[in-house]
């Protein structure tokens, strides 16, 4: 169950261009936040900006009792964020939607992460334990190439793909994916990231019969199943419907989302 | 235990204190009630209500404003026989005010949801004649005296002995006459402001950010505007008046209770604060143990002009 | 040197880009002018102005609101007289469009005021039937399309060869209709938003804060309404629309001209910042440097709905 | 010439309950501002709260280059000022207003002043050079007295009174104001305080034809002149007015001011 909280903020930095990681302490959220839900965080005091803003947790610290999130600065509720001290009080709801479905029963596990899509991604290698996973993820360029350390940590293979070819390989990670994809076998794929991406793992993933969970972002209202502003349109049962991407999502299976909404 | 009787009447139903979750921004419940007892609510105004399911509008439904935010969700909801079905249940089981607001294409619509719900166990139907994001959310009704009177009275006798609250849309010229139009149509009260018909367009694309081009604006922004029209109405009208627009603490809650309003909605606040209602309702008790009153009847409509 | 050209016409006038400081917060420009050289501005529409002198409303006249501004200043002004003596000296030094807004009591005052004015080395008139903080304000006139064809009409033919600008209330439910009416009464343009009426209340004295008891509301609060209404408007009407309401930044007023806007006017900002239009034009500029476009022509109304 | 200026923070700190005081660098109104002038400051940086907050300018240091605004904390406005940090800029347009009329050819001069309205009186005690001047200054109590070595060193005479009789002399400034006068002759008053002060200061310095000004608040949007929504009821030659109280104002001849608007 969530909470509306507040916790302190034990660190808050710079770890890329534009990107920032902060810790908050949460006895609540670290021992209960599964990988793919979110925080949604109010980050300024006053009345602009209004509304809170959603971040997926990317990891936890069971022992000290906080999490992490990974964010990248883009308008005026993330730079407020960045400007968050040290020692101040966060106010944050967490953890909040439905989580990525546990690797109980899967082998080998694939996460694909393009951008601030990889932040959720790490929460999930750090948790889910299974036999073998390899990590796909993919950057703008170098300079937004982020927590490659733990990546590397918590996954049996890392590939980084970057568009203009300053890191890794050059290319979408999509490719290094689909291409890694024909000589290993996946039992569940994982994905985060911008749309085009997150429709081309799918895309690839159905075409394989593998399984697929995907990670959507929407503007949200309230992130707590309010206000139906969330909605994510998805098709079961040959029916399609709008479904609320903070309550029943953000974590979708690829082939219900019906893509072009 | 405190000495203030926070407690108000409206249209013959008796609320515990003035503070309404308002329709749209509360669900049917349930997920507010991970956050705090909804018990403590003077009452709740579900989410809008229409005969068949809806889908909704195209996402986003949602974007920001300063100091307030557009929405265009468009009524979504599972439609009248699934909310009595699935929603009911919990509902009932609270001890607060519920009231359900209803919309629909036509007058038989209403008239149909205002007969199958009069036979429900809920307190109030609120008549939506204002949803500016969907051609069937009423406003085709409520933009006009004669529009609004007609629906109304039309309504009115089917549901039964439900008090009939009307919705008013702040998207009119004079507010006070539609006010008055809805109680010659015979409404028991009137709830005011829905939301101001608005439109944010991202430059970059030159298109509109919301999926459905034209959105409600709500929230703090929008709150002298929704004083201003509380006050012009509840000059005009005998019914009971419910304010909303805006609120996000006491203080607000306590301006439109000035002005005439003898309960309030707490919309968008609750997006930000899921226990915005609590916040407002402590902020009602405060401001009246602090200034000596014994009850929100000594405050309702005591404003005075210069 | 600027590869983009910022100029834009309007009825007639040539404007060297598309910002105008609005009327009544620019007061006749000498304040302003010790901040910024107003020859860089497109325009100045300068305060309310009213055949005789007028004292204005009762002190508070100005209450903050959330992202907004009420205001209720009732159009303190010396009077033509005064003016043409005291202001247009001034004016007339100006390489600017230089625009008078008037405001009557009745449809002659209107027609004399145009009378005086269009003999008056002055660019344009604009018709304000819409000020809400007084009677004589024209507000009378212009919250039906009936009023506002007639008074148009009426005073149009003494404007001689400037160009007459009706400046719309957005108090009304149908704007469009409105600014219909405008154009077939006569007018050259039309300008909005003014400001919506509003009233914040000092909860503690019980008094509304403003002297006025109710007020205006203006600034980033209202910006998505006026976004809409001139949306609304530009595809009613032929004549071009100038935009307004909530303007702080170049990108707010990208906003209004994809909207339709040919021009835009910014009031409240320049009460938070002097320069507030100068910095709206950067920001127009770096948009159209950004986009790689090459005049404002090439964006007005190009927003496209979904 | 006033001007829309940023200036580094020196110095922010509390000199009494909720009262603060702040240094900001600015080599033009350090040198330029006059007593009874006010600066108009950016209290935040987002839209909320959306207008500048007037304040009196309280001293300047014209070799450092800087001035001071003594402030009490009231609402969201003042509180962000209170909370801005040294080191950060400071966004306010000054000197704006008209300020007191120079001593010129006074000789003995008295100001009275309450609360808040202290502050414009040590800078006019530090700049106006006469043979002979008194304070009176009056506080709710001993908690909100601010400034009282400063004004000491600055004025020949100082008078406290405080409403709980916790400093000085209990009850209000204008009865101590009034039995000096009594005792001894003045040439010019000038104060600065509540209407209610203000007005009874008026009162007892017309009674006896002695010339005073005060210093009026008005609520403000530019504080420029453009506006017009800071009106001061005045009557000049039998006719009443209203006056821009930021350009006209703040400091009125208290005979001209039509007290009960
Ligand atoms: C479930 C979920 C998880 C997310 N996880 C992360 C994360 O781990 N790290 C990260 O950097 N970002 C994440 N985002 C995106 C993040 O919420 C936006 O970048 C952020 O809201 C932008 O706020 P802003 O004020 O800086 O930008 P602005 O553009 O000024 O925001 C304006 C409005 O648009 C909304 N908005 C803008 N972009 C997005 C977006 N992509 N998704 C949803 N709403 C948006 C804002 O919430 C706000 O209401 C996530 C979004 C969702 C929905
Ligand atoms: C010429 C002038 C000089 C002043 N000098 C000083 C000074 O030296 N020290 C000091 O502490 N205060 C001074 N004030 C008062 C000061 O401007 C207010 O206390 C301050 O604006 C309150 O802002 P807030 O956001 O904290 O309060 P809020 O009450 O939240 O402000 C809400 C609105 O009311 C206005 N407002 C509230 N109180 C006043 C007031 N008394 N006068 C004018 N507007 C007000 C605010 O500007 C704002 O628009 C002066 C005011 C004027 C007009
Ligand atoms: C997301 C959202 C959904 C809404 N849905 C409804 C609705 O279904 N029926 C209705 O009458 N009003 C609806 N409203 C309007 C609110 O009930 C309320 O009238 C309005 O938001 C103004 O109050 P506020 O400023 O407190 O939000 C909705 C508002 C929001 C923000
Ligand atoms: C203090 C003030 C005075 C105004 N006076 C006038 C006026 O005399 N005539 C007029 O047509 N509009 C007047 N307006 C309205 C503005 O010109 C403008 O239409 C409105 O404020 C919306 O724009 P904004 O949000 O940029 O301020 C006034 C607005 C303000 C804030
Ligand atoms: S954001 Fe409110 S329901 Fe999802
Ligand atoms: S505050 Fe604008 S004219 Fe004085």
């Amino acid at each position: 169950m969530s909470r509306q909280l507040t916790g302190r903020v034990i660190e808050n930095r710079q770890i890329g261009q534009d990107v920032f990681k902060i810790t908050v302490e949460s006895e609540l959220v670290s021992q209960n936040a599964l990988p793919g839900q979110f925080a949604n965080v109010r980050c300024g005091r006053g009345l602009t900006p209004l509304l809170r803003r959603p971040f997926s947790i990317c990891s936890v610290d069971r022992e000290k009792g906080s999490f992490d999130l990974g964010y990248q600065v883009r308008g005026e509720g993330t730079r407020l964020l960045s400007e968050t001290a040290p020692g101040s009080q966060l106010d944050f709801i967490a953890p909040l939607g439905k989580p990525f479905s546990a690797c109980g029963g899967f082998d080998r596990i694939a996460v694909v992460g393009g951008g601030i899509g990889v932040f959720p991604l790490l929460f999930l290698l750090q948790i889910f334990k299974c036999r073998e996973s390899s990590a796909f993820l993919g950057f703008r360029s170098s300079e937004q190439a982020v927590l490659l350390d733990e990546f590397s940590r918590h996954s049996g293979r890392l590939v980084i793909s970057t568009d203009d070819g300053s890191l890794g390989e050059k290319g979408l990670v999509t490719r290094a994916f689909e291409r890694e994809l024909d000589k290993r076998a996946f039992d569940m794929i994982y994905a985060c990231g911008p749309v085009p991406m997150l429709k081309e793992v799918g895309r690839i993933a159905d075409e394989r019969g593998l399984k697929c969970q995907v990670s959507l972002e929407q503007r949200m209202g309230c992130g707590i199943g309010v206000c139906y502003v969330c909605a994510c349109k998805v098709k079961r049962q040959g029916k399609e419907e709008y479904l609320r991407t903070c309550r029943e999502g953000p974590v979708f299976w690829s082939r219900e989302v019906v893509w072009d909404d | 235990m405190t000495s203030v009787d926070l407690s108000v009447n409206i249209a013959g139903l008796k609320l515990k204190n003035p503070v309404i979750a308002a329709s749209g921004t509360c669900g049917y419940g349930r997920e507010l009630a991970e956050f705090f007892d909804l018990n403590r609510l003077g009452g709740i105004s579900v989410k809008g209500l229409t005969l068949e399911p809806r889908m909704g509008n195209r996402p986003p439904r949602i974007a920001e404003t300063p100091a307030g935010i557009l929405n265009s969700v468009g009524l979504q909801n599972p439609g009248l026989d699934a909310f009595i079905r699935e929603e009911l249940p919990f509902l009932r089981t609270l001890d607060t005010v519920k009231i359900v607001n209803i919309a629909g294409n036509t007058p038989e619509e209403y008239c149909l949801l205002a007969e199958r719900l009069s036979a429900c166990d809920i307190d109030a139907i609120e008549l939506n004649v204002s949803c500016p994001n969907v051609k069937e959310g009423g406003i085709s009704f409520g933009k006009s005296p004669e529009g609004v009177k007609r629906i109304v009275s039309q309504v009115k006798p089917f549901c039964g002995k439900k008090p009939l609250i009307v919705k008013l849309t702040p998207n009119v010229t004079d507010i006070g006459e539609i006010a008055l139009a809805a109680q010659d149509g015979g409404a028991d009260a009137v709830s005011l402001i829905n939301t101001l018909l608005g439109m944010a367009i991202d430059i970059y694309s030159r298109r509109p950010i919301l999926g459905n081009n034209f959105g409600g604006l709500s929230g703090p922004a929008v709150k002298s505007i929704a004083v201003r029209m509380v006050y012009e109405v509840s000059r005009r009208v005998k019914i009971p008046v419910i304010g909303m627009g805006g609120i996000v603490k006491g203080e607000d809650a306590i301006e439109f209770m000035l002005a005439g309003a003898s309960a309030v909605m707490v919309g968008t606040g609750t997006l930000v604060y899921p226990d915005a209602c609590l916040k407002v309702l402590e902020g009602i008790k405060d401001y009246l143990e602090k200034t000596g009153h014994k009850s929100c009847h000594d405050i309702i409509g005591k404003l005075r002009l210069w």
